[in-house]
């Protein structure tokens, strides 16, 4: 790692605790970084698509033709059309014209609306009803091997499942008031849903707490670099960035805290 | 306030200045953990462990780097587990970005090899683990299916040579070792479909023990086949791999990650009934109160 | 034609593609990817009036002093100086006046936000008249200096190693840190809601702590525990997301019928 | 110019050739022979038909198991399938990586000043001049052509679909409407030693117009598409509807009242879906109520989106908003604004937007991902009140816990119906109800099929993409 490198990784250390600041509460860094991410994330994006959407899909289709016969010419002159109808997008920059950019959305709309029917009619309803009508595993209705309430693959399991749905999707129904049996079978069914949102949650934990893990190796990383003298690149300059750093941690946590304190004292 | 409403309406921010300092600490300090182990990875472990010196194992390294965080920790495991008892290895790496990273893995293990260890109680003294003798890394063929099935009529026929372009035939431990009928059995470390081709064109066809390392969202698909018999025994995700290290008195990476997990958890089990605790004890005295 | 020209156009689109979806042939294909490729050119267009929005919203910060108002040349320093680097690379090994170009460039954007921020028109000429200076130097730096060059047709600019390093040494560290801050998250909003206050709640309570103790050596009946904690994950959890599943289905198919059949125009702001 | 452009590609392709044959002989050197093995049996019954419901680029073949596969010698390893090529469709190989090399060779512009554009015209009307003689040269088989393989299964199966891209330009191209010949090779583990079976065809493939593996969902689509129809117009008649109350739906009114009494802002956001995710389309009719609210109380809204597609449609639907309000004078553009099509970078500037402008309720309806925590939790910190609603199951426990109301999954397509309380709208959700009935009924029905051994009703659900 060379000197300008180890300053870049700093500078990522920096914005790291600057993000992690907002535990505490809004300040100065996290404002700082947070007005950073959201310039420099649009400007990659639009980088990004330029080169990986507008490129491939638009100009590389229409490249073959040529400006002067407006690209007719082309393999695909049918390109235009879109490039046309994004241009139309354009019409809002103007306040007397805005109306025809409704054009191009409602198109966008229509084909997006129009793929979603069949779509999610597939694969949310009629695969997920499909899936319903399962066998149930009769012989090891109670667990394989014996009595067994945890077994997932018991029949007694997948009638549950079945149950489950079931009761789930009649506390879905709008046009019935849950009362009566109905009701009863509505409440069934929310509990269901409750008991999977709460093992979601639980499970999720660790997933979450391994990003954090991910974070405190970044830093750590940074951390050995500074102090690595093994590495041919290592400069008595890795010392100073990384005191200089960790100083200006530790004094804004003390003053933070000391500002803090004192509002304390004065408002007690 | 009273006590029971201070447990319920606690700043939040004592709950992130507890969460990490116990990550951090637990992070760099140096203690170990007891692991759970499941009677799934219970099955490879105690395999492995109960076959005589000089027995081969045959260990597919089927995943590409993407899963590396939760998979790799399980072949160091099993490949050290398998040298510190005098077994020899051989390795395949059947997905596209394995090998560079299989034979990394395999250089740095040769290297903890080399230090005095005590697992489970037994000393193991240090040893150079030699190429062709300890092991043999066969390297990448493509169309996994087809490799998997002439493996089974010779390992020569797909790979006539190693990684590393020795032919096989020149290799110690290959004198006398044509298929999988000479291998006590097959590890299959993978992240992807490659398992499926395992079960059905190895196990199915060959009749082989099958053991699986697979990711953690990968684990409930393959319940079904050790309900069936067709695999012996599976670790999921990073908690299998801390299981394995768990039993062989191993631990490394995985017991590292569990660590630093179980106790976030228990930091927020204990919050979660810290504020249980102050409802109840508001519950009651609301309840007297009334009276 | 302003307010019904946009649902018949929604009614044609949305019922071919709904016929489309039952067509295989080759033809029927070949429209679906046609009207595909529209809808990411139509988005990519409009990314500059997200721009221009995003512009517009700093400089009026910037010009009532809103809070934080001093942020946002960062924001606009920042979406600036990724752009310019996305399209440009250095055609030796030398910067030559790059960083000039680029301050030159910077102090050009930096005068015209100020210049529409200004409230006077003197200040708004002087402004702008900085702006032009800007730009003057800025082309004839662009112009004289042979060390690097515009790529806009071609991808080098992915390769500057300037665009390379904002990418990974601001962008990367930010976005991860933001993703872990779901670690102290999840824990605040565990301790402040999983209360046994009801039946409901209890439930969420007891699923959670089940299945967050699967791996936890330390309490009675540790096995139990995990196994149970699966068989949450693999029976109440399927259960609850099926029933979900098809709600959710039937929900989108008859929002999106009502779309296309033009019964609910509330999207277009008429409903 | 034009012959300058066809030279240089022409070069360039000679380079190419020559590589590929190196490669080849390469191959060819690491075969192992076993002199122990013995040519196995054929391969029988070998048939090829056009694939069902596809594009027309797709033949399957089956055939039963040679005898010595997995039975008789053990031998078979794998089959080799052979198609018979006519030499004309290398011709048409050529000119596909010359058009290969003129698109490459055009990007980093080799030969400056060549007109590669017209080079590319040329290449590309011989290459469909050639396409269109397809038919005729398979038709001349066994004359001009030669077999070579174009797949292979390993042994066990009795079954491989041939298919290629319908792009012609790709060397995989498999051509409709020409007789095709197959063949299959029994191959031992030593590849020299195999068994060809008989010649299978003239076989043909082309696409068809409907798929109908699709039939449940076309059924589907009709039916539900016909309910919703006549739910509507029974409600237009004046039938009178009852719908159940839902707590985060009514807590929207109360919201935008608390909002106007504290005098502080609504903010509204619409998730990470684009404009093509019914979720988002959905949040579009739940926003224009609430601006048509918030629009009559005279409160702030601010609304920062993710896409600017997204943020177009949305400025139309709050300006109408505010239209049908009777204010127009009150629609500030900048009210729904873009922030950036970064997921994270999204979340940091609307969390900083709850910390810094306090909104008095947050509105979140739409798609969420792993983002929906980080900003439920700090708007809880901000101290708003929060309802959400999402269809993203992954997210819905977050949102449960860390806000005050939550619609839950199809709530969040009936929210617009309820905040509308338009007869028309409530007539769909009537719809949806029928639906929902219609799914409890079938599934009842066909997990008793399903167990009492009916497969044929099972099957009638079944759908195959």
């Amino acid at each position: 790692m060379d000197f300008q490198t180890f300053l870049w990784t700093t500078f990522g250390v920096f914005v790291t605790l600057s993000i992690f600041s907002f535990l505490y509460k809004d300040n100065p860094f996290y404002k700082f970084a947070e007005h950073l991410v959201v310039g420099v994330s649009a400007g990659y994006f639009v980088i990004i698509l330029w080169h990986n959407s507008l490129k491939p899909n638009l100009f590389l289709r229409l490249a073959d033709g040529d400006w002067y016969f407006l690209w007719l010419n082309s393999s695909a002159p049918w390109y235009i059309i879109p490039a046309i109808l994004g241009a139309l997008m354009w019409t809002r920059f103007s306040k007397d014209y805005a109306w025809v950019s409704r054009w191009p959305m409602a198109m966008y709309i229509g084909i997006a609306t129009g793929m979603a029917i069949p779509l999610e009619m597939s694969n949310r309803v009629n695969k997920q009803l499909y899936a319903m009508m399962a066998d149930i595993n009769w012989e090891n209705f109670f667990g394989h091997g014996g009595f067994d309430l945890f077994d997932t693959l018991s029949g007694f399991s997948q009638v549950l499942i079945f149950v489950g749905t079931l009761t789930g999707l009649i506390y879905f129904f709008f046009s019935k008031a849950h009362t009566g049996l109905f009701g009863g079978m509505a409440r069934v069914g929310i509990c269901t849903l409750m008991i999977g949102f709460g093992a979601s949650f639980g499970f999720t934990v660790m997933a979450r707490i391994s990003l954090f893990i991910n974070r405190i190796q970044d830093v750590d990383v940074w951390r050995q670099a500074a102090f690595d003298s093994s590495n041919p690149g290592h400069h008595a300059g890795f010392y100073v960035v990384f005191w200089v750093l960790a100083l200006f941690v530790v004094g804004y946590t003390v003053y933070e805290v000391a500002s803090h304190l004192m509002r304390k004292q004065a408002a007690g | 306030m009273s006590v029971s409403e201070k447990l319920m309406r606690l700043d939040r921010r004592w709950v992130f200045l507890l969460l990490i300092v116990v990550c951090v600490f637990t992070f760099y300090a140096d203690f170990q953990i007891p692991i759970l182990t499941e009677p799934e990875s219970e099955a490879i472990y105690e395999f492995i462990d109960s076959l005589p010196p000089g027995d081969i194992v045959f260990i597919a390294i089927d995943y590409d780097p993407n899963a590396w965080a939760e998979l790799h920790p399980m072949t160091f495991a099993i490949a050290e587990h398998c040298w510190r008892k005098n077994l020899r290895i051989i390795f395949t790496a059947l997905s596209q970005n394995g090998p560079g990273m299989a034979d990394q893995a395999i250089r740095d293990l040769s290297d903890s090899l080399k230090l005095d260890r005590v697992y489970n109680g037994v000393e193991f003294k240090g040893r150079e683990i030699v190429r062709g003798v300890d092991y043999t890394f066969l390297g990448y063929k493509p169309y996994y299916a087809l490799v998997i099935l002439g493996m089974g009529q010779d390992f020569r026929l797909p790979f006539p040579t190693d990684y590393y372009g020795t032919p096989l035939d020149s290799l110690p431990m290959m004198k006398g070792v044509f298929n999988y009928d000479q291998v006590a059995c097959v590890v299959s470390v993978s992240g992807g479909t490659i398992a499926d081709a395992w079960v059905s064109y190895g196990q199915g066809r060959f009749g082989f023990p099958l053991f699986f390392g697979l990711t953690g969202v990968m684990t409930a698909q393959y319940y079904p086949f050790l309900g069936s018999g067709q695999v012996s025994g599976l670790m999921g995700g990073l908690l299998g791999a801390a299981q394995y290290e768990e039993l062989a008195d191993n631990p490394g990476r995985a017991k590292e990650g569990m660590r630093v997990q179980l106790l976030a958890h228990i930091v927020i089990i204990v919050f979660i009934l810290l504020g249980n605790v102050g409802l109840f004890v508001s519950y009651r005295r609301k309840l007297k109160e009334g009276r | 034609m302003k307010r019904q020209l946009p649902f018949v156009l929604v009614f044609i689109f949305g019922v071919f593609m709904v016929f489309q979806y039952f067509a295989p042939h080759e033809k029927s294909e070949r429209i679906y990817e046609f009207f595909l490729d529209w809808i990411y050119i139509i988005g990519t267009f409009a990314l500059a009036l997200g721009i221009w929005s995003l512009f517009r919203v700093s400089v009026d910060k910037i010009k009532n002093h809103k809070e934080a108002w001093r942020y946002s040349y960062v924001t606009l320093a920042g979406l600036y100086l990724m752009i310019a680097f996305g399209f440009t690379q250095r055609v030796g090994e030398p910067w030559g006046w790059y960083f000039v170009w680029l301050l030159l460039s910077l102090v050009c954007l930096g005068s015209v936000m100020q210049a529409r921020a200004a409230t006077s028109t003197g200040q708004k000429k002087k402004y702008a008249a900085a702006a032009l200076v800007a730009l003057a130097l800025a082309v004839v730096v662009a112009l004289l200096d042979d060390a690097w060059a515009f790529y806009f047709y071609t991808a080098e600019g992915l390769e500057n190693s300037m665009f390379r390093v904002f990418f990974d040494y601001i962008l990367i560290p930010i976005l991860a840190t933001m993703f872990s801050l779901l670690a102290f998250f999840i824990a605040s909003a565990a301790y402040r809601s999983f209360r046994a206050r009801n039946v409901l709640a209890s439930l969420l309570l007891v699923a959670a702590l089940l299945v967050m103790m699967r791996f936890n050596p330390w309490i009675p009946g540790a096995e139990q525990v995990a196994r149970a904690s699966n068989w949450l994950m693999n029976v109440p959890n399927l259960a609850a997301q099926r029933a979900i599943v098809v709600g959710v289905g039937l929900g989108m198919v008859a929002t999106a019928l009502k779309v296309v059949l033009g019964i609910e125009r509330g999207y277009m702001g008429k409903g | 110019m034009k012959n300058k452009c066809l030279m240089a590609v022409v070069l360039l392709l000679v380079g190419f050739s020559g590589v590929a044959a190196e490669e080849e002989a390469l191959a060819g050197d690491t075969l192992v022979t076993d002199p122990m093995l013995l040519f196995p049996a054929p391969v029988t019954n070998l048939e090829g038909r056009d694939s069902d419901n596809d594009h027309g680029h797709s033949v399957d073949l089956s055939w039963e198991l040679s005898p010595d596969d997995g039975a008789g010698q053990r031998s078979v390893m794998k089959y080799d399938i052979f198609r018979w090529i006519p030499t004309l469709m290398d011709s048409a190989d050529v000119i596909r990586s010359a058009i290969g090399v003129a698109l490459t060779a055009r990007e980093v512009d080799e030969v400056p000043g060549a007109d590669w554009n017209d080079t590319l015209r040329f290449l590309r009307d011989v290459l469909d001049t050639l396409i269109v003689q397809f038919p005729a040269a398979h038709a001349a088989y066994p004359n001009d052509g030669e077999w070579r393989r174009v797949g292979m299964v390993p042994s066990g199966e009795g079954c491989f679909e041939h298919s290629g891209p319908k792009d012609r330009l790709s060397s995989d191209f498999l051509p409709d409407y020409c007789d095709f010949r197959f063949r299959v090779d029994a191959v031992t583990s030593d590849e020299s030693i195999r068994t060809s079976s008989d010649v299978a065809g003239p076989i043909q493939c082309y696409g068809q117009w409907f798929n109908s593996g699709r039939k449940p969902v076309l059924v589907g689509v009709l039916v539900f598409g016909f309910l919703t129809i006549l739910m509507v117009s029974r409600a237009r008649k004046g039938a009178d509807l009852y719908v159940r109350p839902i707590s985060g739906i009514e807590a929207v009114d109360d919201a935008i009242g608390r909002a106007t009494e504290m005098g502080r802002p609504i903010l509204y956001v619409l998730g990470l879906g684009t404009a093509a995710d019914v979720a988002t389309i959905a949040s579009f009719t739940i926003l224009g109520r609430v601006a048509k609210r918030v629009a009559e109380y005279q409160t702030d809204l601010i609304v920062p989106t993710y896409d600017p597609i997204v943020m177009s449609v949305a400025q139309e639907v709050v300006k109408s908003s505010y239209l049908d309000a009777g204010r127009p004078e009150g629609y500030n553009e900048d009210t729904v604004h873009f922030v950036t099509q970064s997921q994270f970078a999204y979340v940091a500037a609307v969390n900083g937007i709850m910390l810094r402008q306090r909104p008095a309720t947050n509105i979140y309806m739409g798609m969420f991902h792993a983002e929906s925590l980080l900003l439920a939790e700090t708007g809880v910190e901000a101290g708003s009140i929060q309802i959400a609603g999402t269809d993203q199951i992954a997210q819905l426990p977050f949102f449960i816990v860390a806000c005050d109301y939550t619609l839950i999954g199809e709530e969040l397509y009936a929210a617009s119906a309820y905040l509308g309380r338009e007869p028309v709208l409530l007539g769909s959700l009537k719809a949806q109800d029928y639906a929902k009935a219609a799914v409890v009924m079938l599934a009842l029905l066909g997990l008793a099929a399903s167990n009492f051994a009916l497969p044929w009703f099972v099957n009638l659900f079944h759908v195959i993409d």
